[in-house]
Formats: structure tokens, sequence, C-alpha cells
């Protein structure tokens, strides 16, 4: 059975392909099940290759040779395990949801860019598939780029918008910044294992010794892959730009899947960071930094969206932190969890905007608790389970990165544990603005107020479900759960659970742990509802308000440092040193000859008196050479 | 007399009748001093005719070597006459079209 | 010093002087006189090496046919106004100067070399002489000898060419 | 021997022809006769088969190399012939006259590439330039043409002069006029000797115009009556360098290393003011002419090599630059303006001599499928083999490309700029025969050996 | 196989037939005829290099070598051989110019006999470069390639094409004769005094000159390339010549000089190419920034397009000069599919200058409203030029960087920094020239393809996907050469 998982790719593959190609022909209704469709297709494939995985049959599917150049075997092979088994169900699972929403939400385009979207939608979901299913770093780093690509093609597809193009292209620059590391990474692994395949690489890099140059070099390289993929400090910029596309992309792309790639791919080579400690301190603190920084920003955000995509960034940045003190499993449990409420939150998100006509600044919604009822309660549900509330499913999977931290460093706890209360606190602003007071919108917008089509509601509700439950995969021992999760991944990360000693916490300090960190949340839960609800800041903010509403000048200032320098070098060497310099020589070496002509024709002035002088000058010269030098 | 004498005669010659060419202007002056030249080279030719026949002579008395030079002369007083036949026929002409034989006046043709 | 030398300087003398004479004359016509005087001299030379074929030749065919012939030609074009010398000084020196280093330097290159101390036989000898230079011209010199009879005429056909009115 | 009996004697035809037969238009057909029959009795040399014997003595020595060569002139005499017979009859009255100079030049022609003592050389190299002195001169009336004249002469009989001194001191220094006995290898020269050979190389170095002894010829070409100008750049040059080649070869092949550094310089010096100074030209006669001063430079890498492969290239360069040269002065004949503007559009009024000129102009540049490739190939074959002074030959190639820009100008005149050239009259012969001059060029350039092969006859 | 048996070899067939179809498109003067020999003439072609591929077995080996007499006295013979790099650049050489051919099918040029004709003839001065093995035919027809190229890019062109060419071609022409000294030098170093490249496999040459000569070799192929710093003669070429000339000159004549180096330069040079690996790499490097900085600041479509192409082969020069397997092979893939995907980006730059009458990026913009097909076609090509994955440019720049990698590390680090620019420039460009709105200009994009230019547009698609996918088609093709040139390398 698991031979079948090429169709897991395939489908979405074939849905872009028919999409794409038949864009003008197709009616809208007929995209949107092929779109959908295809996608339903491989999550029934996946879920029975989960299945199968429980049972225990893993192994690698090799397709056809990719590269093979003397020793170096690259296979075009997929990997079929624990963890590529759940991620191709989150990614299907949650890629399905929002291809059902979308159907709803992007019905307003013409068919021609109806069909556009779900085929780069699909073209998604492959790419994804790729990424998680490839056997070897090159299959996962075409996926890798895949993303990129589609993310690219989706925030820009609004192409009208300059601006929206102009993020698109942010987007994908930022990520080629970090495949530029995942690349070099890569070269640095063929010289030093003489393979891609994991199974080799892992294999061979387990009997290396502990920080190992090499090994940290390829680690930090791939890190920086995984920075920009998964927008980490100082990479992050892009993915509050991608907003600009389509809602359920932001969902898709920005929330669930390919921002989690960076941390698929570190989960992957885990035994690699549990070999280089370093590394792993690098990830935790650029994690907990991009954790507890884009919180601070998401404080000050009116955009509806841009809240949430500071927010993703923020919990990538516990994700990070989680991989960066080696707990993997909790960094896989909270992309699964991020991925069902982030995914919530903002398909929710679209589901206001759908009903305010593409406002997205907030304050100029409120109360819309009674028009949009579902929307209302599963954004709430999401709400209690991003800020870590237990018993949804945001606690448990926060609250295990933030054991695994407390027991490495306890400063990583307390600033964790400061990113929580801040995560909790802005997510109840945004929601006590949209949903609680009183609508602030025109009076057209109020009229035309209504719930979302069920092509969208349904999703909302499958998704709220699954943010509420889905904690119960995980509940901690301490808590008498059994850890299913743990117990699936148990395999790919047995390698680095043996060569990690950190010392169990007591069930005691856990306790206590965990209090703290629900009870502050749930402090500034209560403190953002009762601030906001009634009158939600309208002012423009002063002071330091203002340097976070400008999220710190981060990017003016990688104007200002990087891009504006490097257009005026680059405009330099193309006026002053190519112009001038090169060419300038090239044709200075013709300007010379030509010179050179024109004086040199003077000797010839007609006078054949000098032209004898001359040539018995010469001959002179001949003789003296000739005499007295030879 | 010792070859020696000859050789700085003639090229003494020689040089006078380049440093005429150099610095004479009218076109026959010049050709004349050509002329020298040549004269310098015949004395030369004949001084090295009898210097190897002398020296051809010491082994073989009937010996003709320096023969050849002596005609050479001769061809080279053949082959001036023709030159100047050829030459003041050319300097008529220029003489006809621009009433002069300065050789600065030749400068139509330059650069 | 004999006869020979004593001879020998005063010729040589004779022909340097003429022939700077030649050089420095301001009127062509005088030129050309000491240019005869010049060729008389070296016809000393010659007859002193005793190349008298040669030396009867010279005066003949040089110091007879062509000055006179250079003559008729100044005559002619009635050039008694002698162009001055070349009006830019420096290219005037500048000849004398490059003409008398030419002669600085291979006075320089010849005067210690071992082959200049080799005699050379004057007064007597044969091979000069009218009876053995016929017969080497017309045996082994035929076909140079027909040759310059190509070159005369063609000489000749130039000469007429250029010379006839058109 | 019998082409240079020959040629003398159809001199005199000529000559009398003249006073015979009054028309002018005839000229050309007794001259292509004449031409036709020297070609078919060198061939017959060629082959060993004689018909007039004369005594030579050791004066003359034929070689199949010699032979080839006199069999490359005449051929391409014969193109000249046919190519430039209405420029001759546009020069003067004189036809005839023009013709039988010609043949007398060729008579030379054949002695200073077979001569086997000084004199012979002497002889040869004078009866190739006295007959110059007057065609250079025979547009009477026009003073550029006497100029041109005029300034030949003079520095034509200066060095003669030099050419005699620097034989009287090799007679001095080895007692003998044939080349061939004053080739002794010694390790030091006497000086008696090196000014001989230093005299006679400047001597030739003036007849085939390498600098700094070439400053006769953008003159006296540019003066001269095109169709002259185009004989004397082309066979008479390459016979001067052949005399030069073969003078230089046998007399003092073997004290090659000790003269070698001047030709080096000679040959820098000559490329480089050949080329840097055609490039500025204006006027595509005078840009040939500077050109032709390059193309000496090329040729003096024969003397610089000295060895099979440089004689070989000499031959084929003789070849290939003659039938470009002479192609591209035909063509230049033609054009009422001899400045680069009188090219514009040529290519649209008269495609056919704007593509064969493009063809000659290509070879002159040395690109491959011409011959003017395997000519430049050969000679620096035989520079590189020989070993000494590389940089030469590179300095040598660069120059090579400057001169693509000076001959790529006229092309691009021809081709690419707008205007209207004008040309006078073209015969249908012209253009047949200008096509087999192209069609020669690409075929050595294909197949350098059909010339190359007669030599090991 | 007898020898005998074979009437005429590949090699031959594919430089006579464009030839002699050259020459008889130079007689067809009347309206559109020439136009459509030369289309079908290439086709031909592309059908000769087709079946050609049946006979890749050993025992076709009579098929696929040829050797004839031709210069004994200097023992230079007319040698060429088939082999794998050479048949991979034929078949590109061969598409190359349907390509060109359909794109402007619609375009007509003033004398289109004389341009169609020397189309061809470059045709065949091409083939011959990649199939020569002998030296003195290889220069012969390295020179002969770029005459007709000469002559079509001064006649049809921007308006200052003339000096365009010109410097281009006395650049060009310099360095070729640089080349000449070389390999006479060679030459007469062999041991059997030979031009086959065989005897200039084993040629000695004295100690301290095979640097010297190296340079030569090396300064002609640098210039072809170009690398950095000889390549100023290509954005002012490019972007003055008429876009089939464009095509032909940098999707196929860049390829010359690469292919020399693999063929000649490092297999005859060994030594001093490990001497001077490191001078040539770190040109090649700093070419690949700086030309990837310039490219960023062109308003010229097709000066863009130029730097960009600076900016590949620089990489493909390193890489050669990495001198290990996975480059040389990276580099093979990279030849083809550079080829294709810049004739694919020329397609596309030449429909939006006949359509919109300008190629100044800062004067379009809103092409994906008005020309959507094109902006798919010119999104998909640009993305494989800049090597996305499962294009047909990944693989080779993958194995090209993998191979600097074993080079040097720092080294690969800053070339690979231009895999960040070329986004940079190549997403500036999409973005400038296709999104946003219409202006007046662009307005209308209706029947910007047409039928000839969709055909050509949909090959370079398919081509760029299918060896995106399986690049193993390609590889195993110059798999032999590439064993070859390491074995070279490696047996000293």
């Amino acid at each position: 059975m698991s031979k079948l998982v090429y169709l897991v790719p395939l489908f979405p593959l074939i849905g872009f392909l028919i999409n794409g190609l038949a864009r003008k022909s197709l009616s809208k209704s007929l995209t949107g099940i092929i779109g959908s469709g295809v996608i339903l297709a491989s999550f029934i494939i996946s879920v029975i290759l989960f299945f199968e995985v429980k049972a225990g049959h893993t192994g690698v599917v090799q397709l056809f040779d990719f590269i093979s150049i003397g020793s170096l075997q690259i296979p075009f092979a997929f990997q079929v395990d624990q963890l590529s088994a759940i991620f191709m169900l989150i990614i299907t699972g949650v890629g399905f949801l929002i291809h059902v929403y979308s159907t709803a939400y992007m019905h307003e385009e013409t068919s021609a860019h109806y069909a556009r979207y779900f085929s780069f939608l699909n073209l998604f979901v492959f790419s994804m598939l790729l990424l998680v299913l490839g056997a070897n770093y090159l299959i996962m780093f075409i996926g890798w780029e895949g993303v990129g690509l589609c993310s690219y093609l989706l925030i820009g597809y609004w192409f009208k918008n300059k601006d929206f193009s102009t993020a698109g292209r942010k987007a994908f620059i930022m990520n080629r910044i970090g495949d530029f590391g995942f690349l070099l990474a890569v070269f640095w692994m063929i010289q030093h294992f003489g393979s891609l395949n994991f199974t080799d690489v892992l294999g061979k890099a387990a009997g290396m010794p502990l920080n190992d140059t090499t090994l940290v070099g390829i680690t930090l390289l791939l890190f920086l892959g995984a920075v920009g993929k998964s927008a980490q400090i100082p990479l992050y910029t892009w993915l509050p730009d991608a907003m600009a596309g389509p809602t359920p992309v932001s969902a898709l792309i920005h929330a669930a899947t390919m921002v989690t790639a960076g941390i698929y791919m570190i989960a992957r080579s885990n035994i690699l960071y549990t070999l280089a400690p370093t590394t792993q301190g690098v990830v935790a603190v650029i994690g907990l930094a991009t954790a507890i920084f884009a919180a601070t920003i998401a404080l000050k955000q009116n955009d509806i969206k841009k809240v949430l995509a500071y927010s993703t960034v923020s919990q990538l940045g516990y994700m990070f932190l989680g991989l960066g003190v080696g707990a993997y499993t909790g960094a896989v449990f909270h992309v699964m969890t991020h991925a069902f409420f982030k995914a919530l939150l903002f398909l929710g998100a679209g589901s206001v905007i759908h009903a305010m006509h593409q406002e997205q600044d907030m304050r100029k919604m409120g109360g819309l608790k009674k028009q949009l009822p579902i929307t209302h309660w599963t954004f709430l549900v999401a709400c209690i389970a991003i800020a870590g509330i237990p018993p949804l499913s945001g606690f448990f999977s926060k609250d295990e990165i933030l054991a695994a931290a407390f027991s490495v460093n306890k400063i990583y706890w307390i600033i964790g544990v400061l990113g929580a209360v801040l995560t909790a606190f802005y997510m109840f602003r945004l929601y006590a603005t949209t949903f609680l007071g009183k609508f602030r919108g025109t009076q057209e917008q109020e009229q035309h107020l209504h719930e979302a089509p069920r092509a969208m509601t349904w999703p909302l509700i499958i998704l709220a479900v699954l943010s509420a439950a889905a904690g119960l995969l995980g509940i901690p021992a301490v808590l008498g759960g059994t850890h299913e999760l743990e117990h699936f991944l148990s395999p790919v990360f047995a390698g680095s659970v043996a060569l990690q000693h950190a010392p169990h916490l007591d069930h005691a300090t856990e306790y206590l742990l965990m209090g703290v960190s629900a009870g502050l949340s749930a402090l500034a839960i209560l403190y953002a509802i009762s601030r906001f609800s009634k009158k939600p800041d309208m002012e423009p903010a002063t002071g330091f308000g203002k340097v976070l509403e400008n999220k710190w000048y981060v990017d003016e200032l990688y104007n200002a440092v990087i891009v504006q320098p490097l257009r005026r070098l680059s405009l330099l060497l193309n006026n002053v040193v190519e112009k001038l310099g090169i060419d300038g020589m090239v044709n200075g070496v013709g300007k010379l000859v030509n010179y050179g002509g024109r004086q040199l024709r003077l000797l010839q002035n007609g006078q054949v008196g000098a032209y004898i002088l001359m040539m018995v000058v010469a001959l002179l010269i001949l003789f003296i050479i000739q005499l007295f030098v030879l | 007399m010792t070859i020696n004498h000859y050789i700085f005669l003639s090229v003494a010659l020689f040089c006078i009748g380049i440093i005429g060419v150099l610095t004479r202007r009218n076109m026959i002056i010049i050709f004349m001093c050509v002329e020298l030249m040549l004269n310098a080279v015949n004395l030369l030719l004949v001084a090295f005719s009898k210097m190897h026949y002398l020296s051809a002579s010491a082994f073989d008395a009937a010996t003709k070597a320096g023969t050849d030079a002596q005609l050479f002369v001769f061809f080279v007083m053949v082959v001036a006459a023709a030159e100047v036949s050829v030459g003041l026929a050319i300097i008529v002409m220029m003489y006809r079209n621009t009433h002069s034989i300065d050789v600065n006046f030749l400068n139509r043709l330059k650069h | 010093m004999g006869i020979t030398q004593l001879l020998f300087w005063f010729l040589t003398v004779l022909t340097l002087g003429s022939a700077l004479m030649v050089i420095f004359s301001k009127n062509p016509v005088y030129s050309i006189l000491w240019l005869i005087v010049t060729f008389f001299a070296i016809s000393g030379h010659y007859v002193l090496l005793n190349a008298q074929f040669l030396a009867i030749v010279n005066i003949i065919v040089y110091a007879g046919a062509i000055m006179v012939l250079f003559l008729f030609v100044v005559m002619l074009m009635n050039l008694n106004m002698p162009p001055p010398l070349l009006k830019k000084k420096w290219l005037t020196f500048a000849g004398v100067l490059s003409g008398g280093s030419l002669l600085l330097v291979l006075v320089a290159a010849l005067k210690d070399t071992e082959a200049m101390r080799r005699e050379v036989e004057m007064q007597t000898g044969d091979i000069g002489l009218i009876n053995n230079l016929g017969m080497v011209l017309f045996k082994d010199y035929i076909l140079p000898f027909e040759i310059s009879s190509v070159l005369f005429l063609s000489a000749m056909v130039g000469a007429v060419v250029i010379g006839k009115k058109s | 021997m019998s082409s240079i009996i020959l040629s003398a004697l159809w001199g005199v035809v000529m000559m009398f022809s003249g006073i015979f037969l009054k028309k002018k238009s005839l000229a050309k057909y007794i001259a292509l006769l004449g031409m036709v029959a020297l070609l078919t009795v060198n061939f017959l040399e060629y082959y060993n088969i004689w018909y007039i014997y004369a005594d030579i003595g050791q004066m003359l020595k034929f070689t199949p190399f010699g032979q080839i060569f006199n069999a490359t002139a005449f051929a391409c005499t014969l193109l000249f012939f046919i190519l430039n017979a209405r420029e001759f009859e546009a020069i003067g009255p004189d036809v005839y006259e023009y013709y039988a100079l010609i043949f007398f030049v060729l008579c030379g022609v054949g002695i200073a590439v077979s001569f086997n003592t000084l004199l012979m050389l002497f002889l040869g190299i004078e009866i190739i330039t006295i007959p110059l002195y007057i065609l250079a001169g025979s547009d009477k009336r026009n003073l550029k043409s006497n100029e041109a004249s005029l300034k030949y002469f003079l520095m034509g009989v200066f060095s003669t002069g030099i050419m005699l001194m620097g034989i009287a001191f090799l007679y001095g220094a080895t007692g003998t006029f044939y080349i061939e006995s004053m080739n002794i290898g010694i390790a030091a020269l006497q000086p008696m000797m090196v000014i001989g050979i230093v005299l006679l190389m400047v001597a030739m170095s003036f007849k085939v115009s390498a600098a700094p002894f070439h400053f006769w010829v953008p003159d006296v070409y540019d003066g001269a009556p095109t169709a002259v100008t185009s004989f004397m750049a082309t066979i008479v040059k390459v016979a001067s360098f052949m005399a030069f080649l073969h003078l230089f070869d046998n007399a003092f092949g073997k004290m090659h290393s000790q003269w070698q550094l001047l030709i080096a310089l000679l040959t820098a010096a000559t490329l480089f003011i050949g080329n840097i100074t055609a490039v500025f030209q204006q006027s595509v006669k005078r840009m040939l002419a500077y050109s032709s001063v390059a193309h000496a430079g090329f040729m003096m890498f024969a003397l610089f090599g000295l060895n099979t492969f440089a004689r070989e290239g000499l031959i084929l360069y003789a070849a290939a630059y003659s039938l470009a040269t002479i192609g591209s002065f035909a063509v230049l004949a033609k054009m009422k303006d001899f400045s680069l503007e009188g090219f514009n559009g040529l290519g649209k009024t008269q495609p056919l001599l704007a593509l064969t000129n493009t063809v000659f102009l290509l070879s002159l540049t040395g690109i491959p499928l011409t011959a003017g490739f395997f000519a430049k190939y050969y000679m620096l074959m035989g520079a590189v083999k020989n070993g000494n002074h590389l940089w030469l030959v590179i300095f040598a190639v660069l120059m090579a490309a400057v001169s693509a820009y000076y001959y790529f100008r006229v092309i691009q005149s021809m081709y690419f700029k707008d205007g209207n050239a004008q040309v006078t009259a073209v015969s249908p012969v012209f253009r047949i025969t200008l096509c087999i001059t192209a069609a020669l060029i690409i075929l050595l350039g294909v197949f350098p050996n059909l010339l190359l092969k007669g030599l090991y006859y | 196989m007898n020898p005998n048996d074979v009437l005429i070899t590949f090699p031959e067939l594919l430089i006579w037939f464009p030839l002699l179809s050259g020459l008889v498109a130079f007689f067809l003067t009347k309206g559109g005829k020439a136009k459509r020999w030369a289309l079908i003439s290439s086709f031909i072609t592309v059908a000769i290099v087709a079946v050609s591929f049946f006979f890749t077995d050993k025992n076709y080996f009579h098929f696929n070598n040829v050797s004839y007499v031709w210069m004994p006295s200097i023992g230079s013979s007319f040698a060429l051989m088939y082999d794998g790099m050479g048949r991979m650049l034929c078949l590109l050489t061969a598409l190359a110019f349907p390509l060109a051919f359909l794109t402007t099918y619609n375009t007509s040029y003033s004398k289109p006999n004389n341009f169609y004709g020397l189309m061809l003839l470059s045709q065949a001065g091409l083939m011959g470069v990649f199939c020569a093995m002998d030296a003195l035919v290889f220069y012969f027809f390295w020179e002969l390639a770029i005459i007709p190229v000469y002559f079509l890019a001064s006649q049809w062109g921007g308006e200052k094409r003339i000096q365009a060419t010109f410097k281009f071609f006395v650049y060009t022409f310099a360095a070729s004769l640089l080349l000449m000294i070389g390999i006479i030098y060679v030459y007469l170093h062999t041991p059997d005094g030979s031009f086959s490249i065989h005897s200039f496999l084993k040629a000695k040459l004295p100690p301290g000159k095979e640097e010297l000569v190296f340079w030569l070799f090396f300064a002609a192929f640098a210039v072809k390339m170009p690398l950095f710093p000889f390549h100023t003669w290509q954005p002012d070429t490019y972007e003055q010549s008429a876009s089939p000339v464009t095509m032909i000159l940098s999707g196929v004549m860049v390829k010359m000089g690469v292919f020399a180096l693999i063929r000649w330069l490092i297999p005859v040079f060994p030594y001093a190419t490990v001497q001077f690996t490191h001078i040539i790499i770190g040109l090649s490097v700093a070419g690949m920034v700086y030309a990837s900085c310039i490219a960023w600041v062109q308003d010229d479509l097709k000066r863009l397009v130029a730097y960009s192409s600076i900016v590949h082969v620089g990489l493909m020069c390193a890489a050669i000069f990495a001198r290990n397997q996975s480059g040389t092979e990276g580099v093979m893939l990279q030849m083809f599919n550079h080829g294709i995907n810049i004739i694919g980006l020329w397609i596309v730059v030449e429909l939006i200058e006949k359509h919109f009458g300008t190629r100044k990026i800062s004067e379009l913009g809103g092409l994906a409203s008005s020309a959507p097909a094109l902006t798919v076609f010119l999104v998909i090509i640009a993305l494989a030029n800049i090597a996305l994955p499962l294009t047909n440019a990944f693989a080779g720049e993958f194995l090209m960087f993998n191979g600097l990698f074993q080079y040097g590390k720092w080294t690969t680090a800053i070339a690979l920094t231009t895999i960040i620019l070329s986004a940079v420039y190549t997403l500036n460009m999409v973005q400038k020239v296709f999104y946003g709105n219409t202006n007046n200009l662009t307005v209308s994009g209706t029947g910007i393809i047409k039928r000839s230019t969709a055909a050509a547009l949909t090959v370079v698609l398919i081509i760029i996907l299918l060896l995106g996918v399986y690049p193993k088609l390609l590889s195993e093709l110059t798999k032999d050469t590439v064993n070859v040139f390491m074995n070279r390398l490696m047996g000293l």
C-alpha cells in the first residue's frame, strides 16, 4: 500500500494541470470540485497511509533516478514514516478544508482567475507534499522551493496591485536567502556524507562526535533555510506582508503548512541538531527572540490579518524554541495544533472580511458577534486555544515546549511565558475589538453583514472541533495522559532521545509551570476583554506604541541598511565600473589606436628629406644595435 | 696602402653623399649626391678587388680573383647611367609642370 | 713616404674636399663642376690601383657623359639662382648630425679589426686591364651584360614616355 | 630562364607593336597573349621542358620554389591585366609602352627570385624599379603622379646606394659575390660582414616597404595611377620579398641568429606603423597603401622564421595577398570616389562588386575560408616554430585585429551605410574575372595544398 | 560496420546540409521563399540530429567519426567526431534555429535571402565547432561561425548596431588570433606533428611555456563565453542585434567557449589549469556577483537578459575549473538548458518589443492583464532561468554549485548569493513588466502570440519541464564525455 504514496502528491499535480491548462474553459463549480476533489483524494490516501504507518509499515519508495553522477545518487524517492504521515494528514486535511472554504470565498473572481487560484493552490499542496515526503534533502529542497514559488504566486495573486506583487516578491527573495543556506548545507552534506538520503545522512551522522564543526556548520546553514521559510528573525518580515494574498491562502500557507516546513526539516534532521548543541542554542535563542519580538508587534496592529500574521511568527518562534531545547515531539505537536487553530483563525478572519466587504481594519468592526454567530464561536475557540487555556489544544502543545525549555534554561521559560501572556493579550484584543462592543463600520456595511455560506462555515466548525480536541493526542503523563503523539513519533526521534539526558521535571514543578502560564494568560485575557470590548484604541499610537505599530521600523532599517546601499552599489557598478571602467577600457583601446593613427600619420609629412632622414636614423639605430649592443 | 685607408675614404665619401642628400633641396643636387655615394661604392669595390687579388695571388700567381668586383663596378656605372636618364627625365617633367626643382615643393601627398 | 702614398693622400684630400664642395656650393653649376673634380680624383685612385679600364670609363661615362647631362639640364632650367639650404635649420643640422654619426659608427666599428690591416696591391696587377676584363665580361658575364641591355631598353622607353610632350 | 627571356622579348614586341598598331585597344590583347605565353612557358619549364637555352653560368639558379612563385606572379599579372585593361587606356596615350615596361618588370621579377650572385640581385632589382619610376609618373599631367614618381625615384636611388655599399662590404669581407659562398656559420661576424648585412637589410626593407623605410609607400601608392599602384603593391612587392628571403636565406641563413633581432624589430615596427596608421585613413586607396605596409610586416615573418613553414608561407602569402589586393584595387579603380564615403551603399548599387570586394577584404584580414587565413597561419607557424621572440607573434596578431578594424570599415560602408556609391562602367569580363579572383581566394583558403604541393614536385 | 559502407557520417551531414541550404537560400530572393526554405531546412537538421540519436552505439562508430586527409604537409586532417557532448550541442544548435525562425516567422526582414542564408551558414559553422577533432578544423569553424553573425548583426538590428557589432567582432577576432598562436604553439610540440586532438593531448610543452599558451587559449574562450571582465561586448551586441541573431549568439555561440574549455583547454593544459584554477574561479565568481548586481539596475530587457547570461556563464566556467565530476556534469546539463531558456526569454522579449514597440522595463507594465498567455510562458521561462527546481536548469546548477563546493566553501557561498540576486532582478523585471496596471502602451495585447511563436514557446516549455523532471535524459548522453574528461584529469 505504501507504494501508492506517489498518488498523494500526484493528485494535486493533476488538479494543478487541469485547472491551469483548461482555466479558460472550466466553469467555476467544476474548477472548485476538481480543486478540492484532488485534495480530498490525497487526504483519503494519506489517511490510509497513516494507518499503515501506525501499523509499522514504513519505508522508502523510489520512483526514478533524479541525479546520478558517479557515486552521487539522488533518487526521486518518497519517505513514508511517522513524521511524514502526520504532516501529510495536516497538509491534505487542513488543505482540503481550505479548498472547500475557498470555493465560496473566491466566488467573486472571474472563472479564469478562479481556476488560476485553484491551480496555484493545488500546486502548493503538491509542493508541500513533496517537501514532507521527499526521502532526501534534494527532493525536500524541490518542495521547499516549490512552496516558495507558490507563495510568491498566491501572494501576488491580485497582480494588478503593485504592493501585493511587491509582497510576493519579497516573500520569494526572503525565502531564497534561506535557500541559500539550505543549498550550502546540502552541498556540505554531499561532500561530507556522500549522499543526501535521510537514512544515509542521519545514519552516518549518528556516529559523529558532539559539536563537530561540520555538523555545526551544516545545521546552522540548514537553520538559515528554516529561518527564511519559517519567518524567524531576521527574515520574518515577508510573512506579515504576505497577508496581501487572499485570506484562505494566508490560512493555508502562512499558518498551517508552508511556514512549518522549517520545523519539519529540523525535526527530520533532529539527530544532526542533537549532536550540535551550539546550533541548538542558536535555534532556541532565535526562536524565543522571534516569539517575543513578533508578539510585541502584534500588540499594536490594527489590521486583523496582520495581528494573526505576527501571531504566526510568534508561534513559529515557540516551535523553534521547542526544537532548540530538544522537544522535537513538542514542536511537531505544536505545529499540528497550531495548524488547526491558526487556520481556523485565518478562515474566521476571512469570514469577517468577507462579511465586511474586504475591510480588514478592526477599528472599523466591532460587535460582529450577533451577525456572525458561527464565525464568532469558532473564532473564540481558536483564541482560547492559542492563548493556551486548558483543555484546548494550544495549552498542551505550548506547555510541552515551555516545560522542556524550563528544564534547559529557566530564562527561556520566563521569556516564553511572557510571550504566551502577550499572545493571550493581543488575541483577545483582537477578539474583543472585532466581535464585542458596537459596530463601528459604515451603514452600508452593516446592512450587508451576513454569516458566510456553508462552504465556509463547515470548515470553520470542523477546525474548531479539531482545535479544541487535538490536545488530547498529547496529554502528558503528568496529567495522566499517555501522549499518543510522542509514542507514535518515537521511532523518528529515537536517536535524539537516546542522546538527550534532560533532567526530568518532577510533577510538582510541572504543575506549577502549567499553572503559572495558564493563570497569567487567563489574567491577560480578562484584562484584554475588559479593556477593548468597550473602547478599542482608535487613536494613533504614540511613543513606544508607535514604534510597535510600525513594527520596530525593521522594514525601514533593512531598506536603509541593505537594500538601498546594494542598489546604489549596483548603480555605481553599472554606471561607473561597467561603463567607464571596463567598457571604457575596451573603448579606450580603440580610441588609443585611433589617436595613435592620427599622430603616427603625421610622420608622413610629405617631405622626401624627412623620409630619408628617418631612414638614415633608423639605419644608424640598426647599426648601433647590431654592432654595439648585441 | 692598407685597406683601411680606402675603407675610410669610401665611407667618408659615402657619408658626405648622405649628408648632401639630407641637406640639399635641389633635386638635381640630391641626385648628384647619390652619384657621389655610388662612386664611393665603386672606389671601395676596386680597392677590395685589389686586396683580394693580392691575397689570392700569394697562393696562385695566375689567379683572376678580384676581376668580378671590377666588373661589378662596370655594371654599377651602367645602371647609374640608366638611372640618370630616367631620373633627369622625371625631374624635367616635374619642372615642366611646376617650374620648381625644390623637393620641398613635393608635398601634395602626405599623411 | 713613397710617391704612391703621397699621391694617395693628395687624391684623398682632393676627393673629400671636392665632395664637400659639391654639397656646400650654393650654385648648382659649381656643384656639378666640383663633382666632376671628385670624379677625376676618384679616377686618379683607380689609376693608382691599376684599374685602368675603370679609370677611363669613369671619366668618359661619369665625368664626361653623365655630368654633362646634369649640367645641360641645369642650364636648360636656367637655374642660376641657387635655392638656399633647407629653411629649417634643425633639419640641416639633423642631416649633418646623422650623416656624421653614421660615419662615426662605421669608423668605430671598423677601426680595430684584424681585416683592416690587409694590404691592397697598388700600381701592379693585370686584373684591372681591359684585356682581362673584356674576356671575363663576354665569357662569364654575358648574362648580366645582356640583362643590362634590357635595363637600358626599359630606361630608354621610360625616358621617352616621360620626356616626350603629350 | 625561358620566362625571363620571353618577358624581355615580349616587352620589345609590345614596344614595336606600339609603333605599328595605332589602336590603343589592341594593346591589351597582345599583352594578354604575352602573359598566357609566359605562363605556359613557365609551366613547361616547371615540368622540365625547355625551349630556350642560354648559358647562365652560375649567375642564376632555378628552383621549383622560384618557379611556383613565378607562376603565381604571372597568373596574378594575367588577372591584373584583365581587370585593369581600361585603367591602362585611361592613364595616357602610351599604352603599349606601359605594357612593355610591365613586361620588363616581369623580366626583373624572374631574375630577382632566382639570382645566385649579388650582381644579378642588383640588376634584377634595378630592372624592376626603373620601369616603375616611369609607371608611377605615367599620368604626366597629374601633379600627384609626378610627385609620386619623383619621390619614388629619389628614395629609390638612395636605397640603391645603400644596397651597393652593403654589397661592397660583403665582397670585402668574403671576396665573392656568390651568395652561397658567403653562407658560413660563424659565431662572431666580422664588422664588415655585419655592416654589409645591415645595409642590405635596410635596402631590401626599403624595397619591401618595411618600416621605418616605408615612407615612400603611402605617397607613391597614393599618387601613382591606381592600376600601377595595384601592380606595385602586389607583384613587385612580393617579388622583392622573394628576393629578400632568397638572399637572406641562402647568403646569411646560417648566421640567422645574429640578425634575427633586427628583423624582429623591423617586423614589429612595420606591423605597428602600418596597421595603426591605416586606421585613420579616410581614402581607401591610401588605406590600402598602409595596409600593404602592414602586410609587409606579416611577410617579414618569413625572414624571421626562416624555416620550411616560413618559405611555404611566403608563397602562400604572396598568392593570397596579391590576389586580394589586385581585386580590391580593381574595385577601387572603378569607384568614382576613393574615400570611404564613396563606398557607402555599394552593396546595393553593385552587389557583385561589393561581394567580391568583401571576399578580398576578408582575405586581407585573414578570416578562415579565404587564402589570407592560411597565409597568416603559415607565417605565424614559421615564427612560432622558430621559437624566439614569442612576444612578436602575439604583437602581430593583436595588430591583425587592428587590421580587421580598418578593413571592416570598408565592408561597413559597402553594406551597412546608406549611400549611393558611384562606379564607372563595368564590363562583364571584369565581373567574371573578379569572380574568378574571389573564387581562387576561397579555393586557396580551403585547399592551400593546391599551391604548396607544387613546391615538392 | 565497414567504414566503406557509410555514405556520409552524421557530423559531416550536419555541417554540409545547413551550408548548402544556406547557399541555396541566398538565391531565393523572391518574397517569403527564403524564410520557408530556412524553416524547412532547420527542421530537417533537427530531424537529422534526431535520427543520429539512434546510432549512438559503438557499432555505429563509422557513422559518427570521420577523418579525411586535408593538409598532409602540416599534419592536419578534416577530422570530426560526434561524441556525447558534441551530440548534445548539435542538438541545441539544431533546435535553436527553428525556434529563432518560428519566432520571427511573421517578421519580414529586408533582403530575407541574405538573412536566412547567413543564419544557416552560421549554423554550419557552429556544428563544425562542436564536432571538430582537429585543432585547425576547430579554429577554422570557430572563426567561420562568427563571420555570418557579424554580417547578420550589423545589417539587421538596432540603431547602434554597427558600432556594437564592430566592437564585438574586433574583440572576438583579436582573441581568436591569440588562440591561433596557441594552437600553433601546441602543434609544434606534438610528438607526431599533427593537429589532431589526440596529438595535442600528448604534446609536451617546454617548462614555463604551458602557462603562456594556456592564457592564449583561455583569452579566446573567455571572450567568447564571455567571462568577466571580457564581457562588455556582449550586452551591447545583444541589445542591438535582431532577435534571431541574439538567440543564436546567446543560446549557442556562448556555448562555444564553454565547450572549448572542456574539449580543448583543460585536457591539453592540465598543469596550467591546476595552476590558474584560483584566478579563474575567482574571476568567474566575481563576475557572477558583479553581473547580477548590474542586471538588477538595467532598464532594457535585452540588457538584463544579457547580464543574466553572464552570470550563468560565470558559473559554468567556475564549475569547469572546479574539475570534478559533479561540476562538469552540471555544466553539460546547463550548456543545453541555458541555451533553451535564454532562447525562450528572447522569444518573449521579441514578442514584447514587436507588439508594444519598446523593451524598456520602465515603459511597460500590466502585461499580465493584456497578455496572460505570454505571462505564463515568461514566468515559467524566467523561473527556469533562475533555476527553480523541476525546471531544466535546476539539476545543472545544483551540480555545478555542488562541484564548486568541493573546490571551496567560501567561494561557493559567494557564488551562491547570485541565486538571491537572480531572484531579485528576475522578479523585479516580472513585476514591473507584467504586473500592475496597464498603461496606454500596453493596453492591448491581443494577438501577441501568433501560432508560430506559440509553437516555439511550447517547445521551449516542454523541454524545460521534461528536463526539469528527468534530467537523466541529458546526463546519460554526456556521461561518456564527462568520464573521458575526468579520466584525463585523473590520469595525470
